[in-house]
């Protein structure tokens, strides 16, 4: 009696070579700091758009170590402001052809991200979200509960839930890909273009000189270097010291966990604010989930383990269907938060010295559309359309971009 | 789970309190003649060290009472907590 | 030892009560239990607890779980079990089990009740001190309890005083900050195959410990070489219990391959079990000691210096012979293979010290040659190791090998296995080198070992040892992989625990909350209010019944419950001074009995709540604010006074739930109070707008404010919360009369944005400044308060910003979606991004209108008025005439009546 | 029975559940509160506890009872004082003139659940994050912490009896949650 037993297809593998591991040359044109996803994406494209291939990424732990391989891994564009809308789509408009251009599987999948409302006042806020990608010609639809079930029949859309699910935002072109696929293929394209992928290098200090940056002290002796940018996505607020100016960031630990690897139950990517949950469901079957970030600075790259349990009964109230599933693994990373939750990306107040930061909890996504524009930055000496808006000067201005999510519970 | 030793009620779970990161900013004496970067200086910049930090939490759930402690960001190891308005113990080693 | 049924893949075979499923399957001689998950190649049970990588079952009975190791689960009758091959179902039936949660304080606690957890506990339990010890296990006593040797009575027994708490079944999953440990106590899966309604299946607790002690034993490693995933071939410890403890027979005859004493050990108790143990193959070229002698004195051969290097199998795919040849401990096979024909093979690798819980603190393991295995790290001061969780292997008088076994290249590689679950193979690991990786972590990720639900429990210390060899270097040189919570899988009901349904989020109602119910009012969650949205009179849906509430409160009377409106009472006499830094307007010049409206921004400038507050004595002010801000306001003010105004003498204290809150409404609103409060004269000249009186209302003391957020002649009715329902009962008993209606949220809104009122929240986002609302008579040009500074930055003062303003559809049936956005006339039409002007913040149907209206936010709006927009819908357009913010009684004629 | 008395009703209408011997819940309704803030060891305290006779203990989580009162110290310049009967608020203002302190009559903002029996302690510890063990918080002590996301003060009267005040809209929720809680140890 042959025994029918559910099975997962093995992932493909991994090409045979991946990278040089040069140990540093004494100077370079430009020193990107972090080979997490920002830093490896503003390489690949310096050498690819500008030819500017003299050029070494110094992380100090393992490639694509830090936050690039502890979040979940969602990709979406239809933030609120215009702004963010700019960016991000520009993002997504690059990952639809990024496996092909770097030539690296990712696994990027359009399978949709569904953002759930739950009171009247969340209703009204994520509907505004839904018009403002309208204007701003960011594919986005609405859905009613009914409509939501339809796409994702697991979720519970009962009315008489603690807080129902009242309607929602929907991305088709939204969607996931595998961390550490996306951060290989660039980090593969860029060393095969010539740049220097220089694991187990700290940077212990930002040289300045008269205003201008001249190079990193690290472990492994001085770098000098034309340009230095900074894509440390949690440290920027200590390398930023070390080059004598300061960021309006803070530093704090967000958790995402994974299950075994299960039956297929959920095709699309669901995300729930007032729930505090998002989750998708990966390739061979593990469930991805995560939720906000814990409450206090921290570079420990773990948090507390109530915010994973108040996180998983949403989740049950949400797919009552996932109850037996099993917490396998949970761990976490270093987010940079700024005070209005979006990104501090540019010029700095050191010359040559450049700023990829502050992407909190949402950096994964802008991967591709960041380091495209910030390699633009650097090339250019000036900040890119894309990047102005998120300069460092707009906290003395006032004019912040602030996606902390629109109203508050008021009346 | 962070144990927080509240200098009224004493040692409590991270879930009793609020954060408010950095202490020891004061609200500045005449708001009016600050130039709009040393105004932002106050509204946005907070240090944010990989270390010993000198932070200030409210035991909102509890005594309701806003303290200071020192805290490591790297071990989470925790160094004393003193009342506002009090004498700074220094940074632990 | 009872029999009982259990049925597995649809057949049904009997074992005995309380023994491993592992034993149960054994003994009916099913030794392949499923196949591997992508080389689809036949796998049975390997180990004897939670490392076991191959046997994972899908439990049906029950409440139902997958991938649960059979190893762990205690054989019940009637259990029903299925083989799975590395994927888990999701049964679709509500769970109906119940799960809990506990917290305790102890002052010691020990994880692991094997030999040296029992000591360590009993040291404690015996000092007074409060103790909890708990260990996974079916039973106390780990190790030796496998080896079917009795545990001291003297310790048992002082588990059992009252300050000792013991907890079998319990698995400690995480290690936190400040000694918090989380574990899972499983409590009926082994009692009953069904599920016990009323005791918690599984309790979830939550210990702070003074003190905690590490006695989490060690795991056994595999050997790798070729074809080394064949059922039949298992842990040597698991075999040796399964025989001699289980008595399960099965196997014919063992070969024991082995890299340390154990493995002569396990060989004895093999042989003691029934089974003829042919051979010993140690890979150490010298032995000496009583294990040697024991072992040579049963007649069992040992060949040293030698290991395996490659098995056969059956048709069935089990183990059916070994070969064996003299190996170097570079992993170099150097003589002639041997075939030796058996159907087990006992591997002991090593041991791994169980040192996951101590690496949760980011703390790394340490590395010692002398027992091949890494140790705890350096732990903190209030954290202590113990037994062979702390490499403390006293049964030995050989050192172990550091040997991790053979690394061969081409085909043999791709059937020398180092993670189980994973099929992941030497063949990975040698690609992965070849790719450029030097990280254990890259190596990981690459060939995905250790990922599995045994999160590498056998083949993480292989891993380290065989890339050490790959690359010559030693183990530690190559780093270590990074354990994390939780150390086993964990349900996720577990840990959400009783937090669902019903007790997912409290349900905050007012006092007056069965009135609404008994008039079936839909409710709207307003935070963790529930408020009620609109009061359908038969079969009227939202629209009908608004309509038919407005013009109540704009002809007759209507009547609300405004009971979740935050209340702060505050005391001092520099309460005013305070209220005048927190406020953009002035209060210290508020007269005694007065009320008056106030906005509060943050130090950004940017609105934050609004309230009316009220003078209700030189010292003291009663301030209200929104029902979100509510708890948020509080605490603003606290931070204030505690942080920065320490020498202000002003107290707070909250007193939202002590007062219930009823708001009368509409021109018959006077005749109603005079009707409930006949001793107040109710004239307009005796009790004037944003004033106070007291009086009896229906009997019930209550403080009467005439203040109004429709436009219309209002009273808000302020007894103590006991009285609400009672009060809510006589406004609507007196109010027939004048044909009261009772109204909720959604009226509460329109009456208001008739008005131009903006609600915090829905107008503001957190980026309005007063004067974007149109608010600058609220801003004193004369006092400093919080976030006047902020008013005068570029942006901030820069024009073009958006500014409240109101919009009318040219079609007056036209509803315009909240939220809509609004574009320049003939711009709807354009491809691609629209620059957008603004956006709609409030849209409603108006009765006193007779049409639909809406509030919006638009750029440089208040010198837009009188021209026309376009707001984009789907694909249809609605054109709008851009209007004052206030549509009805612009003058306020209605407010007094 | 007087107007006020017969219209009034309390969050959870005198509910009770269980049995004495393992768990008992029962709500104590319509207790009225006295909160007072006031600079500790002041003139303006010690005429507050002349005139009540009490004494405000200074050490949060310490208590003080008298015949009429319970005073539960909340922080280091706040009390409830539980038992006072409604007139208390005008004489104790009246007895400090301008001395500056805050007085507030708060009796309906929560209500009061008393919780006892042989697995009282345990039945709390399902929700209660602190150490509810006698040799620490010991009879007579109180505690403000959460319960079940639910704001509530702990007092430890007469061993192994628990005083619960808790906020009048998270009572239900309070009660619900005890209520799930007890059910293991009802017919144990």
């Amino acid at each position: 009696m042959t025994i029918k037993r559910r099975h997962t297809e093995e992932l493909p593998e991994h090409p045979d070579f991946l990278w040089k591991n040069p140990s540093p040359k004494k100077s370079y044109d430009v020193i990107v700091i972090g080979a997490g996803g920002h830093g490896l994406a503003t390489a690949y494209y310096l050498a690819k758009n500008f030819g500017i291939t003299n050029v070494a990424v110094l992380e100090k732990g393992y490639l694509a170590g830090g936050n690039m391989g502890r979040n979940t891994t969602i990709i979406r564009s239809n933030y609120l402001w215009d702004e963010s809308a700019g960016i991000y789509e520009k993002s997504l408009q690059l990952w639809e052809g990024l496996e092909e251009e770097v030539g690296y599987e990712m696994f990027f999948d359009q399978r949709g991200v569904m953002t759930l409302a739950h009171s009247v006042s969340d209703l009204r806020s994520k509907q505004r979200n839904f018009y403002a990608n309208a204007v701003n010609d960011i594919d986005s639809q609405w859905l009613t509960p009914e409509e939501v079930k339809k796409i994702a029949p697991i979720v519970n859309i009962s009315p008489d839930v603690r807080y129902p699910v009242l309607g929602a935002t929907y991305q088709a072109r939204g969607g996931i890909a595998k961390h550490d696929w996306v951060a290989w293929g660039y980090a593969k394209a860029a060393s095969d273009l010539g740049v220097d992928l220089i694991q187990g290098c700290e940077v212990k200090k930002v040289k300045v000189e008269n205003g201008k940056v001249v190079g990193v002290d690290t472990n492994q002796g001085f770098i000098s270097a034309n340009k230095v940018a900074m894509a440390a996505a949690g440290h920027t607020s200590v390398l930023s010291e070390m080059a004598g100016f300061r960021v309006p960031l803070q530093s704090r630990p967000l958790q995402a966990l994974v299950s075994e690897l299960l039956e297929h139950v959920l095709d699309t990517v669901i995300m729930s604010g007032a729930v505090h949950v998002y989750v998708s469901q990966a390739h061979k079957g593990e469930l991805v989930m995560g939720a906000g970030t814990d409450a206090y600075n921290s570079y420990a790259q773990r948090g507390g383990f109530h915010v994973i349990e108040h996180q998983l009964a949403s989740a049950l109230e949400l797919f009552p269907i996932f109850s037996r599933a099993h917490l396998l693994r949970t761990w976490g990373g270093i987010v940079d938060i700024a005070p209005d939750a979006s990104p501090i990306l540019g010029l700095t107040p050191v010359e040559n010295l450049y700023i990829n930061s502050g992407w909190g909890t949402g950096g994964f996504k802008a991967t591709p559309g960041s380091g495209w524009a910030f390699a633009d930055t650097i090339a250019h000496n000036r900040a890119h359309e894309l990047v102005k808006p998120y300069s460092l000067d707009r906290f003395v201005s006032g004019h912040l971009i602030d996606e902390h999510g629109a109203a508050g519970v008021a009346h | 789970m962070l144990l927080i030793n509240c200098p009224w009620c004493g040692p409590r779970d991270e879930t009793e309190f609020h954060y408010g990161s950095e202490a020891h900013i004061g609200y500045p004496e005449k708001p009016e003649e600050l130039t709009d970067k040393q105004w932002a200086e106050y509204i946005f910049y907070r240090n944010n060290p990989k270390g010993w930090f000198a932070e200030r939490w409210v035991h909102n759930v509890g005594c309701r009472r806003w303290f200071n402690i020192w805290r490591n960001t790297v071990t989470h190891q925790f160094g004393p907590s003193y009342k506002p308005f009090t004498k700074q113990p220094s940074r632990p080693k | 030892m009872s029999t009982v049924q259990f049925t597995f893949d649809g057949v049904t075979y009997h074992g005995n009560k309380g023994e491993p499923l592992s034993a149960a399957l054994l003994r009916n001689g099913i030794k392949v239990v499923t196949e591997s998950s992508y080389r689809l190649r036949p796998r049975g049970v390997v180990g004897l607890g939670y490392e076991e990588p191959c046997a994972l079952v899908q439990i049906d009975s029950g409440s139902g779980e997958p991938m649960v190791p059979a190893t762990k689960i205690e054989l019940v009758d009637g259990l029903v079990v299925r083989s799975l091959a590395g994927v888990g179902d999701l049964p679709n039936q509500i769970d109906k089990a119940r799960y809990d949660k506990t917290f305790r304080h102890v002052d010691v606690l020990v994880i692991g009740a094997g030999l040296s957890g029992l000591k360590a506990a009993q040291k404690a339990a015996n000092s007074g001190k409060s103790v909890i010890i708990l260990d996974d296990q079916f039973e106390a006593g780990g190790y030796l309890k496998d080896l079917n040797e009795k545990i001291d009575s003297k310790i048992l027994n002082s588990l059992k005083k009252n300050n000792v708490t013991h907890l079998q079944r319990t698995t400690a999953i995480g290690l936190y900050d400040q000694n918090y440990v989380v574990a899972i106590e499983r409590r009926t899966d082994h009692l009953s195959a069904e599920i016990l309604p009323e005791i918690a299946r599984m309790r979830n607790w939550h210990i702070r410990a003074k003190e905690i002690i590490l006695a989490t034993g060690a795991f056994q490693r595999v050997l790798v070489f070729p074809n080394n995933d064949r059922p039949g071939i298992m842990l040597s410890h698991a075999a040796a219990t399964y025989l001699h403890k289980y008595r399960v027979g099965t196997f014919n005859s063992a070969v024991v391959v082995t890299v340390d004493d154990f493995g002569y050990q396990d060989a004895i108790r093999i042989h003691k079990s029934g089974v003829k143990v042919q051979a010993i193959i140690d890979i150490r070229k010298k032995v000496t000691g009583k294990l040697l002698e024991q072992v040579k004195k049963l007649g069992i051969e040992v060949i040293l210096g030698s290991t395996v290097v490659n098995t056969s199998a059956d048709q069935s795919g089990s183990l059916n012979s070994v070969s064996i040849a003299q190996t170097s401990l570079e992993g170099e096979v150097i003589g002639i293979k041997q075939e030796i024909k058996t159907d087990l093979l006992a591997v002991s690798g090593g041991w791994t010290p169980t040192v996951h819980l101590a690496t949760y603190l980011n703390l790394k393991p340490v590395w010692d040659k002398k027992i091949a295995a890494f140790v705890m790290p350096k732990l903190p001061q209030n954290i202590k190791a113990t037994g062979f969780s702390n490499g403390e292997f006293d049964k030995v008088t050989n050192p172990p090998a550091v040997f991790f076994g053979i690394i061969p290249e081409g085909e043999d590689a791709k059937v020398s296995f180092i993670d189980l679950q994973r099929d992941a193979n030497v063949r990975d690991l040698r690609r992965a080198v070849g790719a450029g990786l030097t990280s254990v972590e890259h190596i990981k990720r690459y060939t995905t070992i250790g990922t599995a639900h045994d999160q590498g429990k056998t083949s993480g210390t292989t891993t380290m040892g065989l890339l050490g060899q790959l690359i010559s270097k030693e183990p530690h040189e190559v780093g270590t992989l990074t354990f994390r919570p939780p150390y086993v899988g964990v349900p996720f009901s577990a840990l959400a625990g009783r937090d669902l349904g019903i007790l997912s989020d409290p349900i905050r109602t007012t006092p007056i909350h069965s009135a609404h119910l008994l008039a079936n009012a839909p409710m709207e969650d307003v935070g963790q209010w529930k408020r009620p949205w609109y009061f359908p009179i038969e079969k009227e849906n939202m629209h009908d019944a608004v309509l038919r509430e407005c013009k109540a409160a704009r002809e007759d009377v209507a009547v609300m419950d405004a009971s979740t409106l935050g209340k702060i009472d505050i005391q001092g006499p520099d309460a005013g001074i305070f209220l005048d830094r927190i406020y953009t307007n002035m209060f210290s010049s508020l007269k005694v009995g007065a009320s008056r409206y106030g906005l509060m921004c943050g130090v950004d400038g940017m609105v934050f709540d609004d309230g009316v507050t009220t003078r209700i004595a030189e010292d003291r002010f009663l301030m209200t604010t929104t029902t979100g801000g509510a708890a948020k306001v509080l605490d603003w003010l606290e931070e204030w006074l505690q942080t920065e105004w320490p020498d202000l003498n002003v107290y707070c204290t909250s007193v939202t739930e002590h007062w219930s809150t009823v708001a009368i409404v509409g021109p018959k609103s006077r005749n109603l109070l005079a009707k409930l409060a006949p001793t107040l004269d109710v004239s307009n000249e005796a009790f004037p707008f944003m004033e106070n009186r007291y009086a009896e209302v229906a009997g019930i003391p209550a403080r009467i404010a005439r203040i109004s957020f429709s436009g219309e002649l209002a009273y808000e009715i302020n007894i103590e919360a006991w009285y609400g329902l009672h009060i809510w009962q006589e406004v609507m008993k007196k109010g027939k009369e004048f044909n009261i209606a009772a109204y909720g949220t959604e009226t509460m809104h329109v009456l208001r944005a008739e008005k131009g009122f903006v609600i915090v929240g829905q107008e503001t986002d957190g980026t309005q400044t007063p004067q974007d609302l149109g608010m600058d008579w609220i801003v004193s040009k004369k006092k400093d308060f919080i976030g006047k500074r902020s008013f005068t930055r570029s942006d901030t003062t820069r024009n073009g910003r958006h500014q409240l303003v109101g919009l009318l559809p040219l079609d007056n049936k036209t509803l315009l979606p909240e939220g809509s956005y609004i574009v320049n006339e003939g711009d709807s039409k354009k491809e691609g991004k629209l620059t957008h002007i603004g956006y709609v913040t409030s849209s409603y149907s108006s009765s006193a209108l007779s049409r639909t209206f809406a509030l919006a936010m638009v750029a440089d709006g208040r010198n837009q008025i009188g021209k026309f927009a376009e707001v984009p819908i789907g694909n249809n357009v609605a054109r709008v005439e851009i209007v004052d913010s206030v549509f009805l009684d612009k003058e306020n004629t209605h407010r007094d009546g | 029975m007087d107007n006020l008395t017969q219209n009034r009703k309390s969050p959870l209408n005198n509910a009770t559940l269980g049995n004495k011997k393992n768990i008992f819940l029962s709500e104590k309704p319509f207790a009225t509160t006295l909160e007072i803030r006031v600079k500790p060891n002041s003139v303006t305290a010690k005429k507050i506890e002349k005139v009540l006779n009490i004494k405000f203990p200074n050490q949060v989580g310490q208590t003080f009872k008298s015949k009429n009162f319970t005073v539960l110290t909340l922080g280091p310049d706040w009390w409830m004082v539980v038992g006072a009967n409604k007139h208390h608020e005008a004489k104790v203002r009246a007895a400090i003139g301008n001395g500056f302190a805050s007085i507030v009559d708060s009796s309906a903002q929560r209500t009061f659940v008393e919780v006892s029996g042989k697995y009282a302690q345990v039945v709390l510890e399902h929700g209660w994050e602190n150490d509810l063990d006698p040799k620490v918080f010991k009879s007579g002590m109180c505690a403000q912490a959460v319960l079940s996301r639910s704001p509530v003060i702990i007092y430890h009267g007469p061993i192994g009896v628990y005083h619960l005040y808790v906020r009048a809209s998270f009572a239900q929720h309070l009660w619900n949650f005890l209520s799930d809680a007890a059910v293991e140890y009802l017919k144990k």
